[in-house]
C-alpha cells in the first residue's frame, strides 16, 4: 500500500496532467474512427510512462493497486485533458476487471500490462443472434480435440471488434446439461484465420457493432479463462463489471465516466434553446432543468451505489440501478432534445446539415443504451431477483439438457 | 359518430394496400434514398390513377370521391402509405388541388388540376409559414422564407400564405417564378423531402390570386387541418405496422426456453402500446370526421390529434425498438424507417407543443 | 322496432326533457348521499313515466327496445338536466344488463321494470377480503340444501351496499372442480338477517364502499342466475358490462358518462390557473392542454371501441381498453392538478376548506379507478392474452381442484 | 464522497427509531389527528432529550451533534421520523435554533435556545413568504401574510423574513407579539399543523433583528436549504418504509395460487420504485452533504433535491396504493398516512417547479 494520501496523490496528479497530457480542445469527436483510436492508443501508453495507467489495477501486472479515491481523484483532476476514454470500455472497465478476477498468474502478466500500455484493445462475445438476452442460452460450440478447443458459431453486438484485438468469447463446451453448466469462456485473438468480423450499421449511421463468424478457431486449453464448464460464472462477473462501467461506477476507468458523460451534464440543450430565443419560456426551463436535474441525480446515484458496494453494504447487483438509471436518463434526454428542437428534427439546410442531422439521428438511437450492455427488462429482472429477492421468472429451460431446449421461431 | 368505412371504401383501401405491396415493398422505399424527389415519378402518376390525388376535388372540376367531401377517403389513402412508410407528396398535392378546386378561378383550375390529378405534376403547400406580401399597384410582393416546405424542390406550383398589411392573403405560383428560390433541405426521412422557399422581391398578379381576400385566414386554417389530418392518420398507419411486426416478433422470439411474449413485463407494454395505438386512430377518426363535416371543433380536434398522436407514436415506436432488442437499433431493420417517418411528422405542421398551445389559447386566452 | 328516426327521437326528448326534468343548477354533488339517492330515485321513476327509461333496454321488461343511437341521442340532449346518474353504474349498465343476458323471463320480470322504475338498486358481491384480483379464487361458500342454498362467507368492495336493495353474489358451490367451474351466481336480497353490511371509510373520507358478511343466509334455488356451478360464465359477462360502464362505453346508462366525466372535460383545471393568475405561464398551458387533449381522446376512444363492440369488429374484451384508458387519464388528471394548485395542496383556509380540502383528499384517492371494477394490472393481461392472443399467464392453480389450491400468506 | 453514517451515528439513529417505535407507533399518530398541535408536548421533550433540536446549535451555544455542523445526524433522526410519519416541528425548531446560535445576539440565543433545546418551546420559521416592513426610526413596522407555516400556532418564537427598501431583513418576534394574527390552516397531513401567520403593523425593535443586515438574504437562503433537506430527508424515509411494506405485501399475498411478488409486470415496476428511492436517497445525502460542507453548488443540489424527490415520491407511493389493490385506498391502511405527508412535502418550501425555475435560472438566467 502506498503511503502517499489521496490529497497528495491528487496534487501530483494535477502536475504530471498539466505537464504530460493535451488539453481537450473545443468537442471530443462524437464518433470513433480508426484515427482518434489510434490517439487513444498514444494517450493510454503517456499514461502508463507516467505511472498513471491503471490505477486501480495490481501493482504486480502494471497497475497503481491504488483505491477507489485514488482513480476517482485522478479522474477528477484529468477531466481538462485530452485522456483516452473509449479505453474505459468495454477494455478497461469489463475486460480487464474479469481477467483481474479470474486470470492465471500467466494469463494476466501476459495481458494486463499490455492492456495498461494501450497495447491491446479487448472485447467482449457474448450475444448471439438467436440469442436476445438469455446470453446462456450460447450456441457457439467449442469442442475440445487434444490440447485445444476447435469454436463454431457466431457472435454479435461486439463493440467495434474489427479494430480491437482480443475478445473473451462464451462458448458451449457441454450440451448435455444444463446450460449454464455446460458454458466455457475463453481468451480469443480476434484476428486470425476462421475469424471474420462484419461490422453492422446502425440506425443512425454508425458502424460500431460488429457480428463475428467462427469456422473451425483452434483455441489452446491455456486460453481458458477460469474453469472449463463454468464459463458462466466468469460471464456472471463480467456483466457485473458491465453494469458497473457502463453506469458510471467502476472502479478501473479513468477519466470522465459514461454514467456523467450520458447524462446531461453538458450544456447543449440550454445552448439550443438560447440559441432559438426562448430561453424565457417557462415551458422550455422546465424540460431544460429536468435533465440537468437527472444528470445531478445520476452523479449522485453512482457515489452512493459504489460506495455501498465497495463497503459490502450493497450487492455488487445493485449496478444494475446503476445501468438502469442511466438508460432510462438517456431516453428522457433524447426525448427532451426533440422536444426543444421542434422542426428542426425534420429536416436542416445544408449548413447546419452535421449538428441537425446527428442530433436529429440521436433519437433513433434512443434505446441504445437501454439495449446494450444488458437490456433494461434484464436489470429489472435483476434487481427485482438478486436486490429485491422477488421470486425468479420460470424459465422453461430449467434444469434440461440443453439439447432438449426449445429455441423458437423464424428468427431463431 | 365513429367513422366506419363502406364496403367501397374498404375495396378503395385494399386496392391501395395491394399496389403499394406490390409497386412499392420497403426495398423500394429503402433504394429511393438518394433518389432527388424520393419517389418515382411512375409510381406517383399510378397512385394518382388510383384516385390518390381526386379524393378532394370535386366531380365537376374532375376529382371524385366515394365518401362526401373525400377527406375520409384520403385517409384510408394515408393510412396505408403509413403502414408502408410510403414516399410521395400525398399531403401537399391533396391540400393544393382542395384549396385551388375550392378557391381557385376557372383558369388556375384548368392550369392547375389536371397535372395534379393525372399525377403529372405536384405542388407544395406554403401556408404554414406565412411570407411578407407589399402591395404594389395590383400585384402583391413576396418576400421572405418559407421552410420546411414538403416537396418544394419538386413542385411546379406553390400555394403560399401572404401576410399582408390587410391580412393573411393566398397565392399561387409557378414552382420556378422569377424571384424563388428552392434549396432542398436535408433530413430524417428517408424519402420525404422538404426544402426551403425564399421569395425575394417576388411579383404576382391578382389573376395568381386564390380564393376572396377575406376568407383567406379560413383557408389557410382549413388547409392546416386537411395537412394534419392527412399526417396523423399516415403516423396512425405507421404505428399500427410497426405494433403487428412488434407482436408477431413478441410471439416468434424465444428467450430462455419461452417465447418473449409470454413474458408479463412485456405483455402490459404492449397492452399499454395498444390502448396508445387505439386511442391516436380514435382522435385522428374523430378529427378527420370533424373537418370533413365542417364542425366547428375542426380546429380543437385537429390539434388534440396532433398534440396526442405525435409524441405517442415516436414512444410507442421507441418502445417497439425496445422490444426488439439490438437488431432493432440496426439499419437492416425496418423499424428505424417508421421512427425516422413518425418522428418528421411529430415535429412539422406544428409540434405537439405548438397544438397544445393552441387548445390552451382556447381554454385560457392567449398570453398576453 | 321503432319507425321513429333517431333524429325525431331526439326531438321528442328534448321536448320532454324541457318539460319534465329539473335543469342542472350548479355543480353535481360530489358525494352520494342517501338524500341524492333518494332523488335520483325519483329522477328515475320521472324518466320511467315520460317512457325514456331504460331506453336501450327490451321493451318487453319495460325499456325501450332502442338501437344505441336512440340512448345516444336522449344522453346528449339529457346534459343541461339533473339525471340519475349514479343508477348508472352499477345498476343500470352492470348489473340490469347482466341480468338481460341471463335471466330467466320470471327473473327479469321481476326485476327488470322495478330496476326502470328507480325501486331497485343493484350492486355486485364478487370481490372477497383474500382474493385481490383472482374473483375465481372466491372462498365464499353456498351449499345446496333441498330448494335452497345456505351461503355463508365474506364479500368487499361493493358500492353502496348499504342503500342499495340487490346485489349479483358469486359464491362457491363445488370444490372438487377447478376454480372456475365450481361457482354460480345468485340474486340476493342485500336487507335481511344472515347479512351484515359495514361501511369501509376510505382515506378522503368517503364511505361509499362496503364489506359484507354472510351467516347462514337462505337462497332459494330460483335466484340462481344462469346454470349452477356455471356462475364464471356469468361473472365474465359482468365484467364486460362493468369495463364499458366504468369506461363510458355501456349501451344501457343514460345521461353524462363515466368515462366523459372523468377524463378531464370539465373547466376546473384552467379555473384555478386563472385564479392563480398565472394563465400566460407557458408550462401550466401546457399541462391544461393535455388534460383537457386527454379528454377530447377519451371520448373518441370510447366512440371507436363502442362502435367496434357493436358491429363485431372488435371483440368484447376491448372495453379492456377503455376502462384502462379512463383509469390512467384520471391519474395523470390528479397529477396535473397537484402540480396547479401547488402549495395549495398541504393547507387551506377555514374560507376555502370545502373546495381546497376535496381537491387535495382526491389525490388521495388517484388509484380509485385504477382499482375498482378490475384493476389496471387486470385489464393490462386481458388486452394482452385476449385482444392481442398473447400467452396467458402460468397460473398455480389452473386444473386443481379448488380445495388443493395454495391461498398465500399472512394477510389471506 | 458518499455520507457514510459512522457507529456512533448508526446508533443514535437505531435510538431515535426504537423511541418513535415504542412512543408514537402508527396508531398513536392517527390518534393525534384531531390534537390541536399535532403531538404530545411530552413527546416533543423527550425527542429533545435525544437530542432532536441540539444537532445545528453549537456546544457552547447550548448544543451539541455526532458530525461537524450536525446536519448529517438531523438527516437521519428526519429519515427515522418519515419512516413512521411522526409529529412534531422539527424542521423549523432546527432552523430556528440553527439561525439564532449563528446570529442572534447573547440576549436572544439567552433567551430563546434553553426552551428550544430542552423542547419546552418551540419555534416556526416564516422565511419563505417575506412580509413587508417599513423603518419606523430604530424600529421596523412588520406587514403581510406569511403562509403556510409549520407549527405557526404552537411556536413561541417567530423568524421571520422581512422585505426592506434596503433589502431583506430578519426579525426573531415573539409568537404573541402584538400585531401578530396566527390562524391555523386545514391541512392534508394528520398530524403536521399549519397555520398563516398576519403582520398588522408589527412593531420590532433593534433587539429583535437577527444577524447584521447584510446577511440576511443569504443567512434565509441557507434556512431554506436546511429546511429543504430535511423535508426530503423525511419524505426518503417515508417512501423507504411505503416501499418495504409494498415488497412485503406483494410476498404474503397470493393471487392464482401464486405470490404478487412472482409477477413479471409487478417486478419490473418494484424496480424501477427501487431505482427510484435509491435515487431519492443519494440525492437528498449529496444536498445535506454540500449544505453542511458550505459547497457552493449547495442551492443547486438542494434545488435538484427537491425536484426530484417530491414528484417521485408521491408517484412510488401512489404505485405502493396500486399494488396493495382495494385495501391501499382504506382509511384503515397505513398508506394513506405516507401519501399525505409526502404530498405535503412535495409542495411546501418550493413546489418541485419552483426549485427547477431555479435550476433554470442557473443555465439560462433569469426571466426577463
Amino acid at each position: 500500500m502506498t503511503t502517499e494520501s489521496v490529497e497528495e496523490f491528487r496534487h501530483r496528479a494535477r502536475a504530471w496532467l498539466a505537464e504530460a497530457m493535451p488539453r481537450l480542445s473545443g468537442a471530443m469527436p462524437d464518433r470513433l474512427d480508426d484515427n482518434r483510436r489510434q490517439v487513444e492508443r498514444v494517450l493510454q501508453r503517456t499514461l502508463w510512462e507516467g505511472g498513471f495507467a491503471g490505477i486501480g489495477f495490481p501493482a504486480e501486472y502494471g497497475g497503481g493497486g491504488l483505491a477507489p479515491e485514488y482513480q476517482r481523484a485522478f479522474s477528477e483532476e484529468s477531466l481538462p485533458y485530452d485522456m483516452p476514454v473509449s479505453l474505459n470500455v468495454p477494455t478497461l472497465g469489463i475486460l480487464a476487471a474479469t481477467l483481474v478476477d479470474f486470470g492465471t498468474h500467466e494469463q494476466k502478466a501476459r495481458h494486463l500490462p499490455a492492456i495498461l500500455r494501450g497495447e491491446e484493445l479487448w472485447v467482449q462475445f457474448l450475444s448471439e443472434p438467436s440469442g436476445g438476452s438469455d446470453l446462456a442460452g450460447c450456441l457457439t460450440r467449442a469442442d475440445r480435440d487434444g490440447d485445444l478447443f476447435i469454436m463454431n458459431g457466431s457472435k454479435i453486438w461486439s463493440s467495434a471488434a474489427f479494430v480491437s484485438d482480443y475478445a473473451l468469447c462464451l462458448a458451449r463446451t457441454n450440451w448435455d446439461v444444463p446450460k449454464h453448466r455446460g458454458l466455457t469462456m475463453f481468451i480469443v485473438k480476434i484476428h486470425q484465420p476462421g475469424i471474420q468480423v462484419e461490422q453492422i450499421r446502425q440506425v443512425d449511421g454508425s458502424m460500431e457493432f460488429c457480428q463475428e463468424f467462427f469456422d473451425d478457431v483452434p483455441i489452446p486449453v491455456a486460453d481458458v479463462l477460469g474453469e472449463v464448464d463454468d464459463g458462466w460464472t466468469v460471464a456472471t462477473r463480467l456483466l457485473v463489471h458491465e453494469r458497473n462501467a457502463v453506469g458510471g461506477g467502476s472502479p478501473y476507468t479513468s477519466g470522465r465516466s459514461g454514467g456523467h458523460e450520458s447524462s446531461g451534464q453538458d450544456d447543449s440543450l440550454a445552448q439550443m434553446v438560447r440559441q432559438q430565443g426562448r430561453a424565457g419560456d417557462t415551458h422550455l426551463r422546465q424540460l431544460v432543468a429536468e435533465a440537468h436535474v437527472r444528470g445531478l441525480v445520476g452523479g449522485a446515484l453512482i457515489q452512493r451505489v459504489t460506495s455501498g458496494v465497495s463497503r459490502g453494504q450493497m450487492l455488487p447487483s445493485a449496478g444494475s440501478l446503476l445501468k438502469l438509471f442511466s438508460a432510462t436518463n438517456v431516453m428522457r434526454r433524447y426525448e427532451i432534445g426533440l422536444e426543444l428542437a421542434g422542426e428542426g428534427a425534420a429536416a436542416w439546410p445544408a449548413s447546419s446539415a452535421g449538428v441537425a442531422q446527428r442530433l436529429s439521428e440521436a433519437t433513433l438511437w434512443r434505446q441504445g443504451l437501454s439495449l446494450g450492455g444488458g437490456s433494461n427488462e434484464i436489470q429489472r429482472n435483476i434487481i427485482s431477483e438478486r436486490l429485491l429477492g422477488m421470486p425468479r421468472e420460470f424459465a422453461a429451460d430449467r434444469d434440461v439438457p440443453y439439447r432438449d431446449v426449445r429455441r423458437g421461431g423464424a428468427r431463431g | 359518430m365513429e367513422f366506419v368505412p363502406n364496403d367501397e371504401q374498404i375495396f378503395f383501401q385494399e386496392t391501395t394496400r395491394k399496389f403499394l405491396s406490390v409497386h412499392c415493398p420497403i426495398p423500394v422505399v429503402r433504394a429511393l434514398e438518394s433518389a432527388p424527389a424520393g419517389y418515382d415519378p411512375q409510381y406517383w402518376r399510378q397512385g394518382a390513377d388510383l384516385g390518390w390525388t381526386s379524393l378532394l376535388v370535386p366531380a365537376e372540376a374532375g376529382g371524385g370521391s366515394l365518401s362526401e367531401g373525400g377527406l375520409m377517403d384520403l385517409v384510408l389513402v394515408a393510412e396505408e402509405m403509413g403502414r408502408m412508410v410510403s414516399p410521395g407528396p400525398l399531403a401537399p398535392v391533396n391540400v393544393v388541388a382542395s384549396a385551388v378546386a375550392a378557391g381557385g378561378s376557372a383558369a388556375q383550375q384548368a392550369a392547375v388540376l389536371p397535372g395534379l390529378l393525372s399525377g403529372e405534376t405536384v405542388a407544395a403547400w406554403c401556408g404554414e409559414h406565412p411570407v411578407e406580401g407589399v402591395i404594389d399597384g395590383e400585384n402583391l410582393l413576396l418576400s421572405g422564407l418559407a421552410s420546411p416546405v414538403e416537396a418544394g424542390a419538386q413542385a411546379q406550383h406553390l400555394l403560399v400564405a401572404v401576410r399582408t398589411e390587410g391580412g393573411l392573403r393566398q397565392v399561387l405560383v409557378p414552382g420556378d417564378a422569377s424571384g424563388v428560390t428552392v434549396t432542398p433541405l436535408g433530413g430524417l426521412d428517408l424519402v420525404r423531402r422538404f426544402a426551403e422557399v425564399r421569395f425575394d422581391q417576388v411579383v404576382t398578379t391578382p389573376a395568381e390570386r386564390i380564393g376572396a381576400d377575406e376568407d383567406a385566414a379560413e383557408a389557410i386554417e382549413h388547409q392546416l387541418q386537411i395537412a394534419c389530418v392527412v399526417q396523423c392518420a399516415e403516423t396512425v398507419g405507421a404505428m399500427s405496422r410497426a405494433f403487428e411486426m412488434t407482436l408477431e416478433y413478441l410471439g416468434d422470439r424465444y428467450s430462455f426456453g419461452r417465447p418473449l411474449a409470454s413474458y408479463q413485463a412485456l405483455k402490459h407494454r404492449m397492452a399499454d402500446n395498444k390502448m396508445w395505438l387505439e386511442a391516436s386512430h380514435a382522435v385522428m377518426t374523430a378529427a378527420a370526421g370533424a373537418v370533413a363535416s365542417g364542425s366547428p371543433a375542426a380546429g380543437e380536434m385537429v390539434s388534440a390529434a396532433k398534440t396526442w398522436i405525435g409524441p405517442h407514436a415516436t414512444e410507442l415506436i421507441q418502445d417497439c425498438v425496445q422490444l426488439h432488442g439490438g437488431i432493432g437499433v440496426t439499419w437492416e431493420h425496418d423499424l428505424h424507417l417508421y421512427l425516422r417517418r413518425t418522428t418528421v411528422n411529430r415535429v412539422t405542421h406544428g409540434t405537439p407543443e405548438y397544438h397544445a398551445e393552441r387548445i390552451a389559447t382556447q381554454l385560457l386566452g392567449a398570453v398576453s
